[in-house]
């Protein structure tokens, strides 16, 4: 293979990969609009486009036609940086993610915690949004931000240990090959629920939205960011939505597993399915405070994400051996 | 096929920077400006703000990390011990992930007991 | 035109009321003390205090459980006037004290020492007339912006040029250091000063808090307010009475009606006009309706400010279903105007009853579904509970009234403890109370308002009767000279009015007393030691509007 | 204290002078863009008085301004669009008002509603000390909202009215 090839392949992939997560994107955005409008007896967006499906697509192109204001007092090159950096990961989790057997951009074999590390990369963003906007409900935004992830990263990734001592792979195709009798979800329901709860307030959403909470903090760490560069951050944490319910579709739903329809039909259907639930979350719920959230991480969630592993290591050597 | 792969990760971040670098230096170019006396103001409830956001933060948040840490490295130095558990037929891997993991769940009980992880 | 401060017959020498309290405010040092008949002027006890002796009388109303409900400044030209209303838990006297002082000098001691809750109103009284209040805490203005050079309800005082100065963009040094005196300084350079408002979104309008936080945690903050100062109270005294109706509108949009009928009953009470029967049903059926209206709005903003936004939709299709009713009726949806002197202001529609009886019927199922998926939700437990807690201390020194005080554990509502409408006696309801006193009873006290004013709904409309809806009243209003106060009990609590009548069509003064300036005084004790968003949870669960404070 | 706030802007509101036009200009972009923009008026949340409660009306469940776009409340004037002045303005606020909108990004338009926002409303005597006798004073308004307070429909029908400004560019933030 030439290194023509090579380049080509990858520009085909970078490219289907971005248009991918920006139309995911804007579908979310607009999705979720309507799941909200749904909820709460309303019509939602219907002026523009059919089913007002264009509503998102004209939301983006007004504000890459807004104004970009850089504010006086803040340190201006990782103010410039921030977003793009919260950016980043969003397309580098999608490459990974297989839909189907064979079918995604690339299947590594060490996919499942490729998907936890890098995916932590947009708190950095954040860090540095909240930071350099010198924008005080920005730097609380930040703060809590920091603390929540990496407070619910432990817990998630023991989740994603007890998957991976299943399947004895962290290859994300062999994971779902393993469920192909039975998912996951039903043998390690303890571990499902404390994924998903941690991947939710990972992704910032109701009831853990504290570092965008809107009636304290304003608009939270993305408060200063105008225009684009806040279209970036929004970018990012719908992709990161999506790839949450990816993660969850392949570790604990069986993937594309599925009878009579296309894999990849079943794929995309159970991971907007979950993507449903976490919406459906988001419009019920009220937000926890934030010293509530950390204690229900560190007295609940990762005692027993603890024990969780430890009872699975011990049933499961004594069931196979 | 293989070559391809690991150079990906490092090609699409190149990719996302740009993309995204082209994205945020774009509206220059086709948005028009302002130019209103407060605009460069930072933005705090339409007051003028009192103070820098840029305080010196407690050590207690750097306390916080150093738990985070040992937590996450203890973790993912399980990682390969689960990976292969499948393979080896013997109860020893579970015996040693089992006692690592009381071991972390001792350090949570005393970093608990301390308060080190009550958040303000 | 000078005005005699002793217009009011005293009936002093028919029967003293309460002997027992004139005896000992005598005794402290009160001058000229009588009682004053309450069915004319709404008070009791009438007593004349020397700057001197001013704090050991207030000391003695306070031993009393004495709560002081509001100040009045006067300028009886050429002297100023401060009246101090106080007012004794449930069945107890009102008891009004008057201080007066020279135009020159315009000092009076200041009552904080004894009344926290005197804090806010001596600064009103402050702003508006320049009084000075010696060792007050932080005699700063309140309600006007600190660039300002007058003081608007001065008699001599006739308007001034709006100017807005460059230099506001300037926070006064004295602001910061306010803030920071309620807190106390941790001595490292860690804690920093946060706006919240005027434009935030829950602090329910523009009202600024300027906390002092280290971390999350609060070491304190003061409130700012008059961010809708609209001079409503000096307008008064250039419209007539029937003309100022509409701005008491204006003041507490959720619950117009109880404005309306508060005045009104102002009116009535001054003149003695009185309103026919039915117009007594229509005032409670509309005045319960907009209780439930102005709650529904608490609810879904309190939500929200928790963090939920979807109760906030459906509570504001419930009220827009109220509001429809209101339309019909009134011929406006939130700007009534409605109750009158005399009655209402014209008969409502034919099938009233009807779609209200409706309404009322869905309004229940509602309500059942609220209490469980909303208060009973256990995010919203954790929240509220033990937030932001008002002790019945507190409560009472400060002047707290309706369901925060009743959420407080005291049981006092004017509705029934001071019954200005015959109605509420008639109809069978009760006062929901909670003795908690942090966010969660007050919670709890409104859904269960809630309740009692469709429960009162329900049966005033069987109530309704043919008959006219207003009483003959004069073309040309005027009312006696005297001095005359009216308390009504809104959704936020008591809404007072204390007028100073000259004869002519026109107030010489009139004093509003709204609730959520005393509810929301308590913020500022409430905050310290709690975090950035419990401020949120305290402050929605307090209800207030900031334009009634402002006025 | 020799030039007063409200005098200088009130120039600067008068005149084009206050958005810079972008530096590419590319009649279908503009065209598009202005498009968007029409379709996707993001108001900030803002109210001061009776008025702001008919605002949170109009984006309620029976109003619903999300159909139009116009349903996305921002907190922050840095992602806001439209500025939606619902009250009274008084001499304290007024400031506040301005500032706020020097800090929303260009292209940007302001919809004064209800009475006291247009002209003082109720509160316009002459002597009135304290209310601001209308927002334009101030900020350069593109629609005026009538009523005391005026109806969601309204606030609704100056939604639409504004987008069909924008789109054939004659508001004030698009002229130029």
């Amino acid at each position: 293979m030439s290194i023509f090839d090579i380049l080509l392949r990858i520009v085909l992939a970078f490219t289907a990969v971005i248009t991918f997560v920006t139309l995911n994107a804007l579908f979310l955005v607009w999705l979720e609009r309507k799941v909200s409008a749904v909820i709460q007896n309303r019509m939602g967006p219907t002026e523009v486009g059919p089913f007002g499906l264009l509503q998102t697509f004209a939301d983006a192109l007004k504000l890459l036609g807004k104004e970009m204001i850089t504010p006086k007092s803040v340190d201006q090159y990782v103010f410039l940086l921030a977003p793009i950096i919260a950016f980043l990961p969003a397309p580098l989790l999608i490459a990974a993610i297989p839909i189907a057997e064979g079918v995604g951009v690339s299947d590594l074999n060490v996919g499942a915690l490729y998907l936890l590390a890098i995916s932590n990369i947009a708190l950095l963003g954040i860090l540095m949004a909240g930071w350099s906007s010198n924008n005080k409900y920005s730097l609380l935004g930040a703060l809590r931000a920091v603390a929540q992830n990496i407070s619910y990263e432990i817990p998630m990734l023991l989740a994603v240990l007890a998957v991976v001592l299943m399947a004895g792979s962290l290859k994300l195709s062999e994971i779902v090959k393993a469920q192909e009798t039975i998912p996951y979800i039903l043998l390690q329901p303890v571990a499902f629920l404390i994924y998903f709860i941690c991947s939710i307030a990972e992704s910032n959403r109701t009831p853990f939205d504290l570092p965008e909470a809107e009636s304290e903090l304003v608009a939270g760490y993305h408060t200063e960011f105008t225009g684009m560069r806040f279209a970036l951050f929004f970018l990012a944490e719908y992709t990161q939505v999506f790839v949450l319910a990816a993660i969850v579709t392949l570790f604990f739903l069986g993937g594309w597993n599925g009878p009579l329809l296309h894999p990849i039909v079943w794929f995309m259907l159970k991971t907007y399915l979950v993507v449903f639930v976490v919406m459906w979350l988001r419009w019920t719920y009220p937000r926890l405070r934030s010293d509530q959230l950390m204690n229900f991480n560190w007295r609940v969630l990762l005692p027993l994400a603890i024990v969780n592993l430890l009872v699975s290591t011990v049933l499961f050597r004594g069931t196979v051996g | 096929m293989e070559q391809l792969y690991n150079i990906l990760p490092f090609s699409m971040g190149i990719g996302t920077l740009a993309f995204g670098a082209f994205l945020v230096l774009l509206p220059y170019l086709i948005s028009p400006r302002s130019k209103g006396r407060f605009r460069g103001d930072t933005y705090e409830s339409g007051e003028p703000i009192i103070g820098e956001a840029w305080v010196q933060v407690r050590a207690h948040y750097y306390i916080y990390a150093l738990v985070f840490m040992a937590f996450d490295v203890e973790t993912a130095f399980i990682v390969p011990c689960v990976v292969i558990l499948r393979s080896w037929d013997s109860w020893l891997p579970v015996i040693e992930v089992g006692a690592f993991l009381i071991i972390l769940s001792l350090s949570l009980v005393y970093a608990l007991k301390k308060k080190v992880l009550e958040w303000e | 035109m000078p005005l005699e401060p002793e217009a009011v017959e005293p009936v002093a020498e028919q029967k003293a009321v309460y002997p027992e309290l004139i005896e000992r405010l005598r005794k402290a040092g009160a001058t000229e003390v009588s009682s004053l008949d309450y069915s004319k002027s709404g008070m009791d006890v009438d007593a004349q205090v020397t700057p001197q002796s001013l704090c050991a009388v207030a000391s003695i109303l306070k031993h009393g459980h004495f709560s002081l409900e509001t100040l009045v400044g006067v300028d009886r030209q050429p002297e100023f006037e401060v009246l101090y209303l106080f007012k004794a838990d449930n069945e107890g006297p009102r008891v009004k004290l008057r201080a007066k002082t020279d135009r020159e000098t315009a000092t009076l001691p200041t009552l904080t020492n004894v009344y926290g809750g005197a804090d806010w109103y001596e600064r009103e009284v402050f702003d508006m007339f320049g009084v000075n209040f010696i060792d007050h805490p932080h005699l700063r203005p309140l309600l006007l912006p600190h660039f300002t050079k007058f003081h608007p309800l001065r008699k001599d005082f006739h308007g001034a040029p709006i100017v807005i100065p460059e230099d506001t963009v300037e926070i006064p040094e004295l602001d910061v250091q306010a803030a920071t005196k309620l807190g106390q300084s941790t001595g490292l350079r860690s804690d920093f000063f946060l706006n919240m408002g005027p434009q935030h979104p829950s602090t329910h309008g523009v009202l600024r808090i300027l906390l002092h936080v280290e971390g999350e945690t609060i070491l304190g903050g003061r409130c700012h307010l008059g961010y809708s100062h609209r001079g409503t109270e000096k307008l008064a005294e250039k419209k007539q009475y029937v003309q100022f109706l509409p701005y008491t509108d204006r003041m507490d949009y959720l619950s117009p009606l109880n404005y309306n009928w508060g005045f009104a009953r102002l009116l009535e009470t001054a003149t003695g006009i009185e309103s026919t029967p039915r117009a007594e049903v229509l005032r409670v059926i509309m005045c319960e309706l907009s209780r439930i209206a102005s709650h529904l709005v608490w609810l879904g903003t309190y939500l929200l400010d928790l963090g939920a936004i979807t109760p906030f939709l459906y509570c504001f299709e419930d009220r827009e279903r109220i509001l429809t009713i209101f339309e019909r009726a009134t011929g406006q949806r939130m700007t009534t105007s409605y109750i009158v002197a005399g009655g209402v202001r014209n008969d409502v529609y034919s099938t009233f009853s009807l779609e209200i009886s409706e309404l009322m019927r869905d309004m229940r199922k509602r309500l059942v579904e609220y209490d469980k998926l909303v208060i009973g939700n256990e995010i919203f437990l954790m929240r509220t509970d033990k937030v932001g807690i008002i002790s019945p201390e507190l409560a009472i020194e400060y002047g707290v009234s309706g369901p925060c005080l009743r959420g407080s554990g005291v049981d006092y509502d004017a509705r029934r403890d001071e019954p200005y409408c015959e109605l509420y006696k008639e109809l069978e309801w009760k006062v929901p109370f909670e003795t908690g006193g942090d966010c969660l009873s007050r919670s709890r006290v409104r859904m269960a308002e809630l309740e009692q004013s469709v429960n009162l709904v329900e049966q005033a409309l069987l109530k309704l009767e043919d008959g006219p809806v207003r009483s003959k009243v004069p073309k040309i209003f005027k009312v006696p000279a005297g001095e005359y106060y009216s308390v009504t009990e809104g959704p936020r609590g008591i809404i007072g009015w204390y007028l100073i009548a000259d004869g002519s069509q026109i107030p010489y003064r009139l004093k509003v007393r709204v609730p959520s300036f005393a509810n929301l005084q308590t913020v500022e004790q409430l905050m310290p030691g709690t975090r950035v968003a419990d401020v949120v949870s305290i402050l929605g669960s307090l209800d207030v509007i900031i334009p009634e404070i402002d006025r | 204290m020799s030039e007063s706030l409200q005098s200088t802007s009130h120039e600067e509101a008068g005149a084009d002078t206050d958005h810079i036009p972008p530096i590419v200009q590319f009649l279908p972009l503009q065209k598009a863009l202005d498009l968007a923009r029409a379709n996707s008026l993001w108001p900030l949340t803002f109210g001061i008085a009776c008025c702001a409660i008919e605002m949170m009306a109009a984006s309620a469940s029976r109003y619903d301004a999300d159909r139009f776009g116009a349903g996305v409340f921002r907190n922050s004037p840095r992602q806001a669009d439209l500025m939606i002045v619902a009250g009274t303005v008084n001499l304290k606020m007024a400031p506040i008002i301005k500032r706020l909108y020097d800090q929303m990004p260009s292209p940007k338009w302001v919809i004064a509603l209800g009475s006291c926002a247009i002209c003082g409303g109720p509160f316009d005597q002459d002597d009135n000390y304290a209310v601001l006798q209308g927002v334009e004073k101030i900020v350069p308004v593109d629609i005026f909202v009538p009523g005391c307070p005026p109806r969601p429909e309204a606030l609704l029908h100056a939604i639409l009215e504004l987008q069909e400004r924008i789109k054939s560019g004659s508001t004030n933030a698009t002229r130029a």
